[in-house]
């Protein structure tokens, strides 16, 4: 099977989408991941956590390119976005 | 008088220090007690959970901590629940109606709320809202001549905001009144 | 509302295995530009392919201080401004391992400007990280030999009216190898360039400009650690190879950032060696170190 | 001489410790301020910083503590009053230049608002134990004056006393708080400029040509003052009444000697001690700075019990109260020490009971004031 | 473990003190020294320089006195046993960082040759008055471990015994010379390495992530390595046992209590006196490095004319015999403490008397040993 | 034999009266180059028409240290690597006054580095006169963060292998707006530019290589004093202006002296009484500092 | 008389001359003014002074023009040179 | 035997340390004594004056100073000046004849004088005058076997040097053999 693998620069063509994973209690609402997702994907939500911070939520979930930059941008490791390879399952099928 | 304890608690940018300050220097510059101020320091302060001790009293404060508060001003659910329990019995909990929730008042605690952070939205500004516990707390407290607390007020804000803070002080001052007078008409 | 494509419960953020997650959350201020410091020396760290094992980072006291408190490296928070001295010894002992010193702008250049000019000049293979907000943080907002003149603080209440230093042109003139500087923001080539000042043989300093949301930002009405974001963002422009001359950092204008110094020079080590080497023949067994059991 | 109006900020006002210290310091006539911000201090530097340009007094925040100690011994030559302040790790640093103003004999005050330690140990709470630090912290052998307030009334007080005394003495002189009172708040009350009674720095009144830094056969000479044409030397190294280095055994006795006797010979002027119902007392509680406040709660209930406590407030705790403390020892039963720290200026009281009654000391590692009901278990302890 | 031969060399030399304890930091396996210039220590510095290339060791002249307290502490958790040597001024300088050393629990050896203080005072002559400072020269509270060596034949062994104690208590350890033992030249015999007994650094043998840099409920815990997967941190703040900081006086009292522990539970252990004469003796005469060598002359001549004296030398200064000089304060008349300064361990030994008998300090403030005409009036007046 | 012209008598030095006479005979060495930067200190002092009365010099510890004990002038010694900061003290406290710092090489860039770039950093208007012998020479002739590399010393006794310090370099990186150096053969250029910088309003600095003939030339084995200040006739080369980049010192090569760098810069009390100024106003009384009577 | 004094810039035209004073004792004959003298006017004598020191003696005395360097750069202030103005005062009378 | 306490004064740069050293070494190392050696240390000794002394015993010494030496070995006339006053009655001085300038021998002291300058320019190295010096010093004060202090000479000069020195020791020596054989014939 690894044989039929498609090779790596066609996958790169692909856009890739992501899943993103929020640690709600963790954040303090600092509003960079918002500010700085190319995308849009997110904005701050009116919830409060624990500790008084709007954590983010996503908005437009399909528009995430799993660029990471708000993971990477996140002071309190409070984000993070997991590649989400569908198409790629696809091919391998 | 024997000694109150008092306890201010809340968030990091709520003003809870310069509550505590107020309530000190109006004890102990215009009322002739003696006043002592004490607040937690430190890193894990940081912008989180802050809280400012006051010990007023007739003699000289020599302990200088609070250790179990006649009055603990909640203006965050944090700082309530880290510190419901020190309460002495026969205490007044005086909270913000919006962001506090208190459970219950057993051993006899007096719990008044006000929607304070409202008040100051409705003056405009949300920073003065210290200034409108503060007012309701000197109704509810009935700790000393309410003047002696304006009068701190007043010394103590920003120059250019005193109007703006009595203001606030007068309207936290006036909802604890009517509602004192509302629960004495209840019992 | 998107509850479908985004799992909000506590699993694993993928630089758990980096940080110790029985100290976060981290003390720091909503806003503050520090985690993201720490986020990117993570970055650096899995983009390296080194061994975590054999990396070692150093602080002394501050918010920035703190960094090593949270990284799960072997780590020493040690006192203000002796981080360099501290990390020297231990490179010294270790040259095997890869020393990093996290450090404010008043622990590095202020109460430590001296070790950190000499080991700058001894060229010794460790890499220093900056991170400068502009201010003394840890202690309130004093002013730091990095407040930019006119700016604010606790103990130039109307305003600073010292020069500040530019970190990256002192560590040049006193012999660094490998000098860059960025903002909080420029998170990724942030990352690239702790790589790089990590795999350097030699003395290599990265400046962070960073915010200070509680302190700086506040005592000088700027807003939050966002706003200065995003003044970042509209106002630093990248020069690599920079006249260091030209890169001083005036108050609420133009930062310049890049990779302004990247030569080679043997390390402390390398020198000793070759000296030694050329002194005692034979006789000399180049030092290196070994695991420490000697 | 009486303060100048324009420093003293006349009439009640609700303050912590710190910035009771810095108004201290401005009604002193301080106008040189070198510091390092070190927490639980800062306030009193950044007091200083905000109220210093309007009045011509200049604060410099330096590299480092090094630098301020030796800045504030420069400004002091210079003829300025001059201040530093710190907490336990900039203590340390400072040690090495204390030193040197101990030897030029440089009138200067420096201030230690004590945290936990050792190390970085608990910079946001109390402690007491840099005391035999400030005895004994720099190399040599020298003697200090130390004080240790117990409020903010008393850090404005005393840092108005500690100015006086280093310019009587002629050397720096150590005020001694910590975190407790320099962060608690309360009524200070700023007397008017004229109640106020300053020592100013006293000069030769002899020409250039015929004084020295250190005249001969004085114990405290008059200063020298700079850019009059004494062209005056002084040094660190062992020297001479002239301010020359000599190197020699003899030099070093005369010198040191001297330098001791300025406080050996003037341990009672220097003594401040505030007795209470110690006459009849049968255990006496002796304690310093926030700590001689804990206690009185404890010895006012031990008193309600009938017990015979007395107490005693050092003001001054270095020089060490000697003379009083062994009177006290032929007539108590025993001595209790309280302070917040594992038994340091216990040592000295201990000593000084030479055995003739009992000591106890009633300490623990800092981070918070005594419980007084510590303080009454050694009282009960002491009786038993 | 046995001495590593490459490093020993053995044989009879005319070695002065410096040099003496250089090879004896060299003997006991020695590779990293970091250091600063300063009269009269620095020949152990120029010594080790000399030395180390072809015995795999490193020395670096650093920038100041605080980098070189930095440094050993960092090359020590690099796995190196570390040393630096200083005098009186640079002593006051390494004040901070001894005290994370401390709080670090960081072995390591550190060397005062003592000079005349304070401040510059007497380069090039000797004093024994940072005795104090040694004990109590940084800030908070703490214990320490310090020895006096008497000649270089002393400084070699207790060099060795330093580094042994340093390893065994897991902290830095103080060995506290003068001028004069210093530099003064004489035989030393180098044993052969099987001889010369070393402790080796203890390593947990726990597996990462189950050891803490101090561990839970022992007093004193074996090292993490660096480099080998513990990932461990420790601080300078107070903390716990995993290293971590907590910041209140729970954690406080914890923290330091064990700190204090580690020596005051080992007094026994660590005291090293050498007694003589002392079963019948009427006067006992307490010294310590120098001084204990130039009180003998008088002692003999005291012992000749029929007066019963003894001596005490005191090998570990500090922590303090208490229990030894309590004892005999018991049984003589008086006990003499004998040092270059004004009385400092004087007050220690006075203090543990405590009345039960007299006590004398024969001292003065340094530049040159005591003249055994001086010690030899002090036990006759102690006898009168 | 020419007695005629020539009064062997012990008669006045034209400059006795800026010595301390009755500590003549000084303790240097024969051939030691320090009495000689003295003397054009002196006459640099003479030239500038100043009062004498007004001029201190600080020193810390160290051979070049004792200066401030031969000066007659009000002369501090102060304590290793402290004459800056209390210098600093001092010009603040008598901003009437010229405040002289005289500092080794190892007391002013070593263990005082960092009070060196920070007061350079404030530009602080004092003068510093630095004697670089490129050795510890006090203590015994210990290796100096300007020791050239190859040369050695008592504790680098096969050699030195740590790159110096290029002390004008760090001056001007710091924020001196005065930097020469010289050799002790140039010695009215030397007190030409002693004048200058005492003159200049700021941070000045001067650096003047001079023999060290008992430590540094003993081990060397380059002679006596005499020998050094052939070395630097025949060696050195003046470029004023010279790219501070470009005068790096190494073991008995070309030494680059000159005056490199005289720039404007606002002091620190300039810069401290403008932006109150502008702060006050009127209110604002301009710090000068008075005769220290206040 | 004055008015009769020689203008300025015709003493200037004059070589001056120099009489030399060695302060022996202090001298600790580094040689440094014997090597510099431009005029070779001195030389290190062979007696010693009491500190064991050749000091300079001078050679050529009617070569000295004053130019001081001797003087500074004698790092031990032991010897100095003064104007002797012979002619200047003849034209003075 | 009871201590024997030795000065040895001269300039910097003639190698006096030195020379103590090797007494010191030859009676410690070489012929089973004790001795301690002290020097004086100062910048006051920069280039000029220096000392060192030496006690010599067969017990270990215990106070380190020499302050009445039985023999002062002087290489310059400033250090005999100063020093000549502390020798004790019936001692030695072993002095450089073209350097120092003896004024009488009271006290009985015994004065021996060596043109050791003169030796050591003959061997063509001005600097080996205090091994020159050691050599008649060990010839006119039978201290101890001259093969302790030969032995102590040749493991204590530079390496390369060892014959040189031991050339310039011998020559020393036979000089005070000589002059002591002399001075018994004489008397
Ligand atoms: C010797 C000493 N002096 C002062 C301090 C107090 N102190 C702690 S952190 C700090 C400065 C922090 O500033 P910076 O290094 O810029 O770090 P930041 O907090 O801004 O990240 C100071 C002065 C200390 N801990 N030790
Ligand atoms: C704190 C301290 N550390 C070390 C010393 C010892 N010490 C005195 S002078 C000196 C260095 C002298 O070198 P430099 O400054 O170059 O002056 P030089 O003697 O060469 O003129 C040192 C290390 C000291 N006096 N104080
Ligand atoms: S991964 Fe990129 S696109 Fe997706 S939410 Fe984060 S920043 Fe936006
Ligand atoms: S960047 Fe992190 S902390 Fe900030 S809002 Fe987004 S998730 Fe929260
Ligand atoms: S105070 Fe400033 S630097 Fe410190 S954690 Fe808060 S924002 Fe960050
Ligand atoms: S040792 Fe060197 S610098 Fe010191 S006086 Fe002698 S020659 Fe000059
Ligand atoms: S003044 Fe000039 S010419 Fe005359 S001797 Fe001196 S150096 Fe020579
Ligand atoms: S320069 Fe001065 S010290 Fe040197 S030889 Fe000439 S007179 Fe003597
Ligand atoms: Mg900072
Ligand atoms: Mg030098």
């Amino acid at each position: 099977m690894a044989f039929w693998r498609t090779p790596l620069d066609i996958d790169k063509l692909k856009i890739p989408k992501g899943e993103l994973h929020i640690i709600k209690e963790r954040c303090k609402g600092c509003g960079f991941c918002v500010e700085y997702c190319p995308k849009g994907v997110l904005q701050l939500s009116d919830e409060f956590n624990s500790k008084g911070y709007h954590p983010p939520e996503v908005v437009k979930p399909e528009e995430c390119v799993n660029c990471d930059l708000c993971e990477v941008l996140c002071p309190d490791f409070a984000i993070y976005c997991v590649r989400i390879e569908e198409e790629e399952e696809e091919v391998d099928n | 008088m024997a000694a109150t304890e008092i306890r201010i608690t809340g968030l990091g940018g709520q003003g809870v220090i310069l509550c505590g300050y107020i309530i000190g220097k109006a004890a102990s510059i215009y009322n002739e007690q003696h006043a002592t101020l004490t607040q937690s320091f430190g890193p894990e302060a940081r912008g989180s959970a802050c809280s400012a001790q006051v010990i007023v009293s007739d003699q000289r404060v020599l302990y200088p901590y609070v250790t179990a508060p006649q009055i603990l001003v909640a203006m965050s659910n944090d700082g309530y629940k880290k510190y419901k329990d020190t309460l002495a019995a026969e205490s007044i909990l005086v909270y913000e109606k919006d962001l506090v929730k208190p459970e219950g008042g057993g051993d006899g605690v007096r719990m008044f709320g006000i929607p304070a952070t409202r008040f100051a939205e409705e003056l405009g500004r949300k920073i003065v809202l210290n200034i409108v516990m503060l007012g309701f707390f000197g109704a509810v407290t009935d700790l000393m001549p309410v003047e002696a607390l304006r009068k701190a007020v007043e010394t103590s804000v920003p120059a250019g905001t005193e109007e703006l803070n009595l203001k606030a002080f007068d309207e936290g001052y006036e909802y604890g009144v009517k509602l004192l007078e509302e629960s004495k008409a209840s019992t | 509302m998107s509850v479908e494509t985004t799992k909000q419960v506590s699993d694993e953020h993928p630089m758990e295995h980096l940080l110790r997650m029985d100290r976060i959350p981290h003390i720091w201020c909503s806003t503050c530009g520090l985690g993201t410091t720490v986020r990117a020396l993570a970055e650096a760290l899995e983009q390296l392919e080194i061994d975590h094992d054999k990396v070692a980072v150093v602080s002394g006291i501050g918010c920035t201080g703190r960094v090593a408190g949270y990284l799960k490296l072997d780590s020493f928070h040690t006192t203000h401004g002796r981080a360099v001295p501290f990390a020297m010894g231990l490179h010294i002992a270790r040259p095997d391992m890869k020393v990093i010193v996290f450090s404010g702008d008043g622990d590095l250049v202020s109460i430590g400007g001296n070790h950190f000019i000499h080991t700058a000049r001894r060229n010794i293979d460790i890499t220093v990280i900056c991170v400068n907000n502009f201010i003394y943080a840890m202690t309130g907002g004093q002013v730091a030999p990095t407040t930019p003149i006119r700016a604010r603080s606790k103990t130039t209440p109307y305003g600073n009216y010292e020069t500040p230093f530019n970190i990256p042109l002192l560590a040049a003139s006193s012999g660094a190898v490998y000098v860059a500087r960025w903002t909080a923001l420029h998170v990724r080539r942030m990352a690239m360039s702790f790589a790089e000042a990590i795999s350097k043989r030699g003395f290599s300093l990265v400046e962070v400009i960073a915010p200070c949301s509680t302190l700086y930002a506040r005592l000088n009405k700027l807003g939050t650690g966002l706003s200065l974001m995003k003044f970042y963002h509209d106002n630093s422009e990248i020069r690599h190879g920079a006249d260091l001359n030209d890169i001083a950092i005036d108050y609420q204008s133009k930062i310049v950032v890049g990779k302004f110094l990247d030569v080679e020079k043997p390390t402390y080590l390398d020198a000793l060696n070759h000296h030694n080497a050329g002194i005692f023949g034979d006789k000399y067994k180049p030092y290196g170190g070994g695991n420490g059991s000697d | 001489m009486k303060a100048d109006p324009q420093n003293v900020l006349t009439g009640a006002h609700y303050l912590d410790g710190n910035y009771a210290i810095a108004e201290g310091a401005i009604a002193a006539g301080c106008k040189f301020f070198a510091g390092y911000p070190i927490t639980p201090s800062t306030e009193i530097a950044e007091r200083v910083s905000r109220r210093f340009p309007l009045i011509g007094g200049i604060f410099v925040q330096m590299e480092d503590e090094l630098a301020s100690m030796a800045a504030i011994l420069g400004a002091s030559w210079g003829g300025k009053k001059s201040m530093s302040c710190t907490s336990g790790p900039g203590f340390s640093l400072m040690m090495e230049n204390f030193g040197l103003g101990i030897m030029l004999e440089t009138p200067c005050v420096l201030v230690n608002v004590q945290r936990g330690g050792p190390s970085t140990g608990l910079p946001t709470l109390p402690g007491q134990a840099d005391m035999m630090q400030a005895r004994w912290g720099s190399h040599g052998d020298y003697e200090v004056i130390a004080l240790a307030p117990d409020s903010p009334q008393e850090g404005f007080e005393l840092t108005i006393h500690a100015f006086n005394l280093s310019e009587k003495y002629r050397m720096p002189v150590l005020l001694m708080t910590d975190e407790c009172v320099g962060h608690m708040t309360e009524k200070v009350i700023i007397p008017p400029p004229e109640e106020i009674e300053l020592i100013e720095r006293r000069y030769t009144d002899k020409k250039p040509g015929e004084a020295w830094p250190y005249q001969e056969n004085e114990l405290i000479s008059p200063m020298l003052p700079v850019g009059e044409g004494y062209k005056f030397h002084i040094t660190g190294l062992t020297h001479d009444y002239r301010g020359y280095p000599v190197i020699n055994a003899e030099a070093q006795a005369e010198n040191v000697d001297r330098l001791m006797a300025k406080v050996k010979e003037n341990v009672d002027d220097l003594t401040w001690l505030e007795e209470k119902d110690v006459e009849d007392a049968e255990v006496v509680v002796v304690s310093y700075g926030i700590s001689s406040r804990v206690v009185q709660p404890a010895i006012a209930k031990a008193r309600e019990e009938g017990i015979k406590v007395g107490q005693i407030k050092m003001v001054t705790v270095w020089p060490f109260p000697e003379k009083r403390i062994r009177e006290l020892a032929g007539k108590v039963k025993a001595l209790i020490m309280v302070e917040m720290n594992y038994g340091q200026v216990y040592l000295e009281m201990d000593r000084c009971a030479a055995g003739r009654c009992e000591t106890y000391i009633c300490g623990h590692a800092g981070g918070t004031v005594h419980d007084p009901g510590s303080v009454y278990s050694t009282i009960k302890d002491a009786v038993k």
